[in-house]
């Protein structure tokens, strides 16, 4: 005696194909959304207590990074401005904008301004800024036009495939150490000898241990 | 685990006495596990399982307060590409000058302890003490620490800290104290301050010497006592006996070639222990022009072609297809050093009851009970010719040696040395004097400097006197600055019960503890990183203590309470110390530099005493010793009197001889044991003079018979969560006129109490983890090290060598100069974030230290040999833990570090099976306190804090590699030598610990490397360590060891 | 005709005796009656026992969920392990069950490529036993890490650090060997099955079995052209699952093999690993096939022939075993290597000396008796002596794991393991698990393989009567 | 369609039919019978190919991706060992062989059976679902060229089934 009808064939073949697809499918998706901006914060801006423009600051009034990010050639830490340094120049211009009150406020109750951090590692990552920038990488290699930004964003991952990928081949990103503040820096046609050059001249290694970031 | 529950076999000494008749050559013995076979294990297995406590209980762990439960989401932290929470930069408002975020600072200061002070570095992170270094121009320090300086900085992070000032218990604040006091004050200073008394440690910082003699001169009648239960009284007692003053002897090592103690083990405390250790060590180390060559010449054979396409390579690690030759090897670096012929090192006697870390040391250890030691002291006395002395027999093997002792002493005039103990009765050091005179020592090896203690009085008697008045109802106000005498004072004088004869009780201390309860007021004591405060060094060298952060809890120095006393209240302790050597300086002009180097420096120039010359006349008699059996009272080597009692770093660092945890115990020697019928863990009642104590046995090979030692500072019933509910008190039996040794009996009580060692097996089997040789066996052959166990050679390998072409980091120590004081394990633990566990995991078997000291027992059971071995990672350039992880968590960097990332760790724990020196550490659980508030400030933010189910392990302290290394990069040069000192290295005492550049044949580890005496540990596994050794050498006295 | 109108009266279920693998009076219809009746006959008819066995295997297993809980909840602590012996039940227990795991596949493959008649009754439930066996071993690897959440770091795949496993590690060789194990002994059940599945659809009385079973037969209808693919399929598949068993517990024996700890670097491992995989397999084997033909009285399809050969088997590869630890013994004192001769010494004197000493009564001791014939086809006796020998295998792997790692090379840091009761909760969890399917298996699918016994049973028809053709 | 009770006389049966020409036809049976498939006419057997094609590729995909990573993807210097350590890549290629091989025999078995297909006209038959348990079927199909109604089913009966039956579609 039958007990199916004729469709199943076609339905049984059917959802075996549709299973392996959904399946397929299922992990696509999920792959992309690992490597999507919801989870790297890639080109995601931030909510700060001001407004803070890098593109007024550094295209328009042409001031340069380490006027506010003053230990950047020092230390680990690239240094994020005390109050008092905005208030240098906030003192007199724009004293009285709203959007500035928080820093006024900061400056007179001796409260620090709270800045959500948009570049942001994992507590296991040490990262040193001094180093980097002695040996010739450029600011905007890792953070972008920055000039451009009105408000802050990431321009890269900064996931661990991302890091190894310059790592492993400086060569390819290394620029001239006068031109490590330049945000407008182009890398020349001739990149990969300029590189190997500048690599042998500042005695670049290519730093791929584990020790080198955990620790 | 409490006491009551049941109790274990008692050791049967007699059967491994037979075992060891029977076994050859040297003698072997087995430890407590190994004890008469597996019985005494079979026993442990059936009463350890239904006593297991609940995991989710643990009833006893001793860490409550380091520990949480919860398995946290905090894991989060460490596993990898997880969203990133939101996290926030709170930049400053006004930057300070000179200070660069990240960079941590340093500031000059010192650690007041044993009536002296240790010359410091303190590290700073953002603010935050983090780390204690010793300060290079301290001549107390150079550079080196103690295991209590490193721990100290937990102190001022301890959750547990007194907090507020208290009134009756209620909270009250410091200006309503100030009133209090004030008032109580003022009312007796109209009679001149009658019934004001004063309690106090030992004080040596000028300021409240200074701030004493002010008082008396406005009130005459206050009276200062002074008391501290481990204090070297009997050194200035003794002093007194024989010059008719209090005077300070400071030893020179680095002129001694023969050394006898007379029970003094001044490597592991006193104000210049951690000095005399370098200065003793720098006349014992031997370096010899003979290069060490471990390899058999031998052709190498091809190894297989390995390694990808060069971009991909590791620039600095290379394999070398053309090139078959092993990486720049020790073996090819010319060894310096004197002509083996030349080679020499000092000699040491020592005699004592209990094996020391000095004993272990010792070339000669005679084992004396401690209240016979005064009878050597007279034999040798004699022996050496001191007029008025008889000699004395013990009836032990020791007495036939004073002879040749003498002859050997006598043989080294002026370069020898005869050392009392601290806790040795006066007239001991009395006759040290004399013997040191009598070979013209004084001026040479020994110094007589003013006593370091500002009210050198006798403590004793102080003490009494001030009981009696308190009794006799003479006392109106007491107040106790710093210390805990209702714990701390002997139990025949009663002191709690003395005390609540006064009206108004004050005491200042770092914790609410057993005195404070039963003070009116309390007020909480600043620790020394956090206030201004000044104090001598072991040869009067002051330091000027400076703050590296405002104090936590608005702790107060016993200065700024005296200036109340004074009259002149709401000085600043910052104001005191600088008021007072303004004092000493005519205007601005010079005082300003002086007081900015001073605390730059970290050393007042130009304050050491300068010696003064005395004749010493010899004692009338000395104390009979102790007839039938002695109990010997000594400081615990990790807690000491009782006040780092809180302390986790301290309480779960091994104690060098018994390696014990989080308890003390008695100490007795196998043949009194086997007497009493008790073996490890048996509870014991000790009763002497109608006080008695219970307290577990420890049997500790090498202690002398009819004589047990016990240690104070535990059995606290309050001050912390740690310090309380271990041990016992054993200040319940100590009584005034026998402080360090009485008369007793012990009695087996048949209830058992676990503890927690971290080395149950003893001896070293059938192995040799230690190469020992003496100094002529040495001379004879100096590559003895190599030949129980030949270094596997590189031709026997299929694979060809890595080159380590640009740095080659390696370790060398020193097993002849380790002293076994374990200040590297605390070392550690501070630089490297290391969890506390607690009393029950330890005795599960994991604690956490990355570098260990491994203490081995040698030869006969009732004299053994002692020996130490520092077991840090091996950086072995063959890693087998490497070879078994399944995701690559564990890999060799260029340099030849065997990394272990953290972050990529999933725990299969196959490493730690595979190594084996079982260096590797596990997180069973969440060991590391995430929650804890206070304690995120002592640690160190350039070393990942580890979480449940992750490997660690000693990293070479690789953080200061790369921190090192960025700066020589930035100044485009190679990190120099000695630029980098990993932790244990830098806290060394005796610099046992050398760590460098292996590629750079100049630098001081290559030059350990090439030494005959360097061997790897297991090096015939061809793991190819490369931390190595440096042989173990004795220097016996030939006569001796023929009689 | 329907098959209930002709007369086909079930024969009774007596043992035929060791030499014959069918008891008497079978028929192609009689056979399918027997086996498909223990899935298709009404719930109130399943034998008291297997309700009793289901209960207590339920609740056993639930000590398994509790202490997996806790075990997350609290981290690995919660066993008894600590450095050095940073290995203990988790690794032990994924030992011995991926052992008895071994066995199903061994005989549905290997007998099959050997063409053993007896095999046929005993290869279905055998290789579920394989299945269960090893999903308990699966949860072990990962049970045991620090970081179950992130156990996949073990497989190779792209992720956002670029990480790779690390393939020199035995560890990732246990993962690919243990999950294509699973994989194609699941395979060779589920083929095995279809066509039963077919007469199961073919026997069913309602609708809905009918449903399931048809869904999950794949509409197989018995045509030639499929039979003929079908056993060739079959057959490759056995040639590569003979193979595979012997290299699954010879890469689990890597795991030892691969280190330097004494005691576990050996190169005969795999051999007597593998051997000692089959002992314990046929003994579970045993320990499931003599209750489940009382209980289901298939006395007549499972007969004294199946156990005594397993019996043997049983004799054979403790035999390897016995060679295998005198071997170990031999060599750790031919080496003169100190390290090795302490480590055997120790375990035998050791702490730990009582666990030698029974494992070489379960293992080597006490099964030589099977030697005798008697005792070999006394049902009670087999049944008993499997249960020695599994408990002795489990040993085995505890004295292996746990003894050689508590004192290796620097006596500073031996040390003493004891279990908590945690590593008992989970051990008896798994066991009640493995159980637990094996019932619910048992009474939802064909446990013995119908179309195969009709062919054996063909084979022997054609035995006893050659001139059959004639007849028709 | 014709039932029969033995396998044997199945085969006969269907040895006259494929001589009398007959090609498109299939038999059925409760268990595997040696030489049936022969005997309808069922020669070639491709499932072996697909199975070795199927090892190849595993041990190339197993092989190829060791080593890629150890080499290539994340080169490290582990236990001093070469980076690219073959011998110890030989487990997981032998596995990876097995793993893909058994799955191409499996479901490439299925596939050429043009299994699953829970429905078929053989089962409109009611006696057919005896097939699975103790008959044997011998089925011509309609669009066999030399099908024709009456013949085939006269045919049928010579070889002295049990009964014949006709199969709706």
């Amino acid at each position: 005696m039958q007990i199916f009808h004729r469709s199943t064939n076609t339905i049984s073949r059917v959802s075996i194909f549709g299973a392996l697809f959904l399946v397929g499918g299922l992990i696509a998706i999920a792959y992309t959304l690992d490597r999507g901006d919801f989870s790297t914060d890639v080109g995601v801006v931030k909510e700060q207590p001001v407004p803070f423009s890098h593109k007024h600051h550094v295209t328009d009034d042409g001031i340069d990074c380490r006027y506010c990010h003053t230990s950047v050639e020092k230390t680990h830490y690239a240094g994020l401005p005390a109050t008092e340094i905005c208030m240098s120049c906030h003192s007199q211009i724009w004293t009285n904008a709203a959007v500035l009150e928080p820093v006024r406020e900061s400056w007179r109750t001796g409260q620090s301004l709270e800045w959500t951090r948009v570049h942001d590692l994992p507590e296991f990552v040490y990262f040193n800024h001094s180093i980097h920038v002695a040996k010739g990488i450029g600011c905007s290699t890792c953070h972008g036009r920055v000039d451009q930004m009105a408000l802050m964003y990431k321009v890269n991952t900064l996931y661990m495939n991302w890091c190894i990928n310059c790592h492993r081949q400086p060569e390819k990103y290394i620029r001239p150490r006068d031109q490590v503040f330049n945000m407008a820096y182009e890398y020349p046609p001739n990149q990969m000898e300029l590189g190997k050059k500048l690599m042998a001249e500042y005695h670049v290694q290519k730093l791929t241990d584990c020790w080198t970031c955990h620790r | 685990m409490t006491i009551g529950d049941n109790p274990s076999k008692p050791l049967d000494i007699s059967k491994i006495r037979a075992k060891l008749d029977g076994s050859k050559g040297p003698q072997y013995w087995k430890s407590l596990e190994e004890v008469a076979g597996s019985e005494e294990v079979q026993a442990f297995l059936e009463d350890e399982f239904p006593n297991r406590a609940p995991d989710w209980l643990d009833p006893v762990s001793r860490r409550t307060a380091f520990k949480v439960m919860a398995a946290s989401l905090a894991l989060a932290g460490v596993s990898a590409c997880t969203k990133q929470p939101k996290e926030l930069i709170v930049p400053y408002v006004r930057q300070p000058e000179d200070f660069l975020p990240g960079k941590p600072l340093f500031y000059a200061t010192a650690m007041p302890m044993f009536g002296g002070a240790i010359g410091l570095l303190a590290e700073s992170h953002l603010g935050r003490p983090t780390k204690i270094e010793g300060n290079p121009d301290h001549p107390g320090s150079l550079g080196a620490t103690d295991h209590f300086a490193q721990a100290s900085v937990l102190d001022l992070w301890d959750p547990d800290r007194s907090q507020t000032v208290t009134r009756y218990g209620d909270i009250s604040n410091w200006v309503n104290f100030v009133a209090a006091l004030s008032s109580a004050r003022d009312v007796l200073a109209l009679k001149n301050g009658e019934g004001l008394r004063i309690l106090t440690e030992t004080v040596n910082s000028p300021t409240v010497a200074d701030l004493f003699k002010t008082i008396k001169e406005n009130l005459p009648a206050v009276k200062w006592h002074v008391w501290e239960p481990a204090a070297r009284n009997t050194v200035t007692r003794g002093a007194q006996l024989a010059f008719g003053r209090a005077v300070e002897p400071v030893y020179h090592f680095e002129n001694a070639d023969v050394i006898v103690s007379l029970d003094s083990d001044f490597f592991s405390h006193g104000p210049g222990h951690v000095r005399y250790a370098r200065d003793w060590a720098d006349q014992r180390r031997i370096r010899t022009n003979i290069t060490h060559s471990p390899q058999p010449k031998q052709d190498r054979q091809e190894g297989y072609q390995a390694g990808p396409a060069a971009p991909l390579r590791n620039q600095a690690a290379t394999h070398s297809e053309e090139d078959k030759s092993p990486s720049p090897h020790p073996a090819q670096v010319q060894a310096e050093g004197k002509p083996l012929s030349e080679a020499d090192q000092n000699r040491m006697y020592v005699f004592e009851n209990a094996p020391s870390i000095t004993g272990g040391l010792a070339d000669h250890r005679f084992i004396v009970k401690a209240s016979q030691v005064g009878q050597i002291a007279q034999s040798l006395a004699a022996a050496l010719g001191v007029a008025g002395v008889q000699a004395a027999q013990t009836g032990t093997p020791a007495d036939a040696a004073i002879a040749m002792v003498a002859k050997d002493l006598q043989a080294h005039k002026g370069r020898c040395l005869v050392i009392a103990g601290d806790f040795q009765p006066p007239e001991v050091h009395a006759l040290a004097h004399t013997m040191n005179q009598a070979l013209g020592n004084a001026g040479k090896t020994v110094a007589y400097i003013e006593s370091l203690d500002a009210n050198p009085v006798d403590q004793v008697e102080s003490l009494k006197e001030l009981v009696g008045d308190m009794n006799g109802g003479k006392v109106d106000t007491l107040l106790i600055l710093g210390g805990n005498p209702v714990y701390t004072v002997p139990a025949d004088l009663d002191f709690a019960g003395a005390m609540k004869k006064v009206k108004l009780r004050m005491h200042l201390g770092a914790y609410d503890d057993e005195t404070s309860l039963l003070c009116h007021w309390h007020v909480p004591e600043a620790h020394y990183l956090e206030t201004w405060n000044d104090a001598r060094g072991y040869d009067g060298t002051v330091t000027i203590m400076q703050p590296l952060i405002d104090p936590l809890y608005d702790g107060k120095t016993v200065a700024e309470v005296l200036t109340i006393v004074a009259g002149k209240p709401d000085q600043s302790a910052h104001e005191l110390v600088k008021g007072y050597w303004q004092g000493r300086h005519n205007d601005d002009a010079d005082f300003t530099p002086f007081w900015q180097t001073s605390l730059h420096d970290g050393i007042v120039k130009g304050t050491a005493s300068t010696p003064v010359d005395l004749s010493a006349k010899a004692p009338g008699s000395i104390p009979p010793p102790v007839q039938g059996f002695e109990v010997v009272f000594r400081p615990d080597s990790s807690v000491w009197d009782g006040r780092f009692a809180n302390n986790g770093w301290l309480q779960e660092m091994p104690k060098t001889i018994t390696t014990l945890t989080w308890d003390n115990t008695v100490w007795v020697s196998p043949r009194t044991a086997e007497k009493l019928g008790v073996g490890n863990e048996d509870v014991v009642e000790i009763k002497a003079s109608g006080r008695s104590v219970k307290g577990a046995i420890w049997v500790v090979p090498g202690h002398a018979d009819e004589s047990a030692t016990i240690q104070l500072g535990y059995g606290r019933s309050r001050g912390g969560r740690l310090a309380s509910g271990i041990g016992y008190n054993a200040n319940a039996i100590r009584t005034s006129n026998a402080l360090w040794v009485i008369g007793a009996d012990l009695r087996k009580t048949g209830d058992s109490w676990r503890l927690a060692s971290v080395q149950h097996t003893q001896t070293m089997e059938e192995r040799e983890p230690i190469r020992i040789a003496t100094l002529a066996e040495y001379k004879k052959n100096p590559m003895f090290v190599n030949e129980s166990e030949p270094v596997v050679p590189q031709y026997l390998t299929l694979y060809p060598d890595y080159k380590y072409e640009g740095y080659k980091w390696g370790m060398s120590i020193d097993l002849d100069t380790c002293t076994g004081c374990g200040t590297c394990v605390i070392a550690c633990q501070a630089e490297n974030n290391i969890a506390v566990v607690g009393k029950i995991e330890v005795r599960k078997g994991r604690h956490m230290h990355w570098i260990r000291v491994d203490r081995y027992f040698h030869g006969n059971l009732d004299d053994p040999e002692l020996y130490f071995q520092p077991v840090p990672c091996m950086m072995c350039e063959n890693a087998p833990c490497e070879l078994v992880c399944p995701v690559a968590a564990t890999v060799h960097s260029g340099e030849g570090l065997n990394q272990m990332v953290y972050n990529r760790c999933v725990g299969t724990r196959y490493c730690s099976n595979n190594c084996p020196y079982k260096v590797r550490r596990f997180n069973f659980l969440l060991y590391s306190d995430w929650y804890t508030q206070s304690l995120y400030g002592v640690r160190n933010p350039d070393v990942t804090v580890r979480s449940r189910g992750v490997m660690e392990k000693c990293s070479y302290c690789v953080q200061r590699i790369n921190s090192a290394k960025i700066e020589a990069e930035r100044e485009e040069r190679r990190v120099r030598d000695g630029e980098i000192t990993p932790a244990c290295a830098q806290a060394c005492p005796t610099q046992a610990i050398v760590f460098g550049d292996i590629n750079d044949p100049k630098s001081r580890v290559a030059q350990l490397k090439a030494q005959p005496r360097k061997y790897g540990l297991l090096q015939e596994l061809s793991t190819r360590p490369r931390t190595s050794y440096l042989g173990r050498l004795t220097n016996p006295n030939s006569e001796i060891e023929k009689g | 005709m329907k098959i209930e109108e002709q007369e086909h009266v079930l024969p009774p279920p007596v043992d035929p005796g060791p030499d014959k693998v069918i008891g008497p009076g079978h028929d192609f219809v009689t056979v399918t009656e027997e086996i498909s009746n223990v899935v298709l006959q009404p719930l109130k008819k399943t034998p008291k026992e297997w309700f009793g066995a289901f209960v207590v295997a339920f609740v056993v297993m639930q000590l398994l969920f509790i202490s997996a809980t806790w075990l997350f909840y609290k981290g690995v602590g919660v066993w008894g392990i600590m450095i050095p012996v940073a290995w203990g039940f988790a690794i032990v227990n994924f030992v011995w069950w991926i052992g008895i795991g071994h066995a199903g596949t061994l005989i549905s493959a290997i007998l099959l490529l050997l063409k053993q008649d007896w095999r046929t009754s005993i290869n279905r439930f055998s290789e579920a036993m394989t299945l269960f066996a090893v999903a308990c071993a699966g949860m072990f690897p990962v049970l045991h890490t620090g970081r179950p959440w992130l156990a996949y770091w073990l497989l190779p795949y792209p992720s956002s650090m670029w990480l790779w496993p690390q393939p020199r590690s035995p560890l990732i060789w246990d993962v690919f060997a243990v999950s294509t194990y699973a994989t194609v002994s699941l395979l060779f059940w589920y083929v095995g099955l279809v066509p039963d599945l077919a007469t199961m659809r073919d026997k069913a009385k309602t609708q809905w079995q009918k449903v399931i079973f048809g869904m999950l037969c794949l509409g197989w209808r018995g045509s030639a052209r499929h039979w003929s693919r079908y056993q060739m399929a079959y057959l490759l598949l056995g040639g590569l699952a003979t193979p595979l068993v012997v290299s699954v517990h010879t890469v689990v024996s890597f795991d030892f093999a691969i280190s330097i700890v004494p005691g576990w670097h050996t190169t005969i491992f795999p051999p007597y690993f593998v051997a000692g995989a089959i002992y314990s397999g046929f003994a579970m084997v045993l320990s499931l096939a003599i209750p489940a033909r009382k209980w289901f009285n298939l006395e007549d399809l499972i007969t004294k022939r199946h156990l005594e050969c397993c019996a043997k088997l049983m004799l054979g590869t403790g035999l390897i075993v016995a060679y295998g630890y005198s071997m170990e013994a031999f060599i750790s004192w031919y080496s003169g290597d100190i390290y090795e001769r302490f480590m055997y010494w120790n375990r035998i004197t050791g702490p730990y000396g009582v666990c030698y000493a029974l494992l070489i009564t379960c293992n080597i001791a006490l099964p030589q008796l099977l030697w005798i014939r008697k005792l070999r086809l006394n049902v009670k006796f087999l049944f008993f002596m499997s249960l020695v020998v599994n408990c002795g295998m489990w040993l085995e792997r505890f004295v292996i794991v746990i003894v050689s790692l508590h004192r290796d090379f620097l006596p500073s840091s031996w040390g003493i393991y004891i279990p908590t009761k945690w590593d008992w909760a989970t051990l008896a969890g798994t066991v009640g698990f493995f159980l637990t399917m094996m019932l619910l298996f048992m009474r939802t699918l064909p446990a013995i393989s119908i179309f195969e016994v009709r062919e054996v049973l063909h084979h022997l028809e054609k035995e006893e009567s050659p001139g059959l053709e004639v007849v028709s | 369609m014709a039932e029969f009770e033995e396998p044997e006389v199945l085969i006969k049966a269907a040895e006259k039919a494929y001589d009398a020409g007959y090609r498109k036809m299939d038999a059925y049976a409760p268990m595997p019978v040696d030489g049936l498939s022969h005997a309808i006419g069922d020669r070639k057997n491709y499932v072996s190919l697909m199975v070795l094609i199927g090892g190849l590729c595993g041990a190339a995909g197993g092989f190829g991706l060791l080593w890629w990573i150890t080499c290539i993807a994340y080169a490290h210097n582990v236990a001093g060992r070469p980076f690219n350590s073959w011998p110890a890549y030989i487990p997981i290629t032998f596995e990876c062989t097995v793993l893909i091989a058994s799955l191409t025999a499996v479901f490439g078995m299925f596939a050429m059976n043009r299994l699953p297909q829970p429905y078929h006209p053989v089962f409109n038959v009611p006696e057919f679902e005896r097939a699975s348990i103790d008959r044997f079927f011998l089925c011509i199909e309609a669009d066999d060229p030399q099908f024709d109604a009456q013949q085939t089913r006269a045919f049928l009966e010579e070889l002295d089934p049990l009964q014949v039956s006709d199969v709706e579609k």
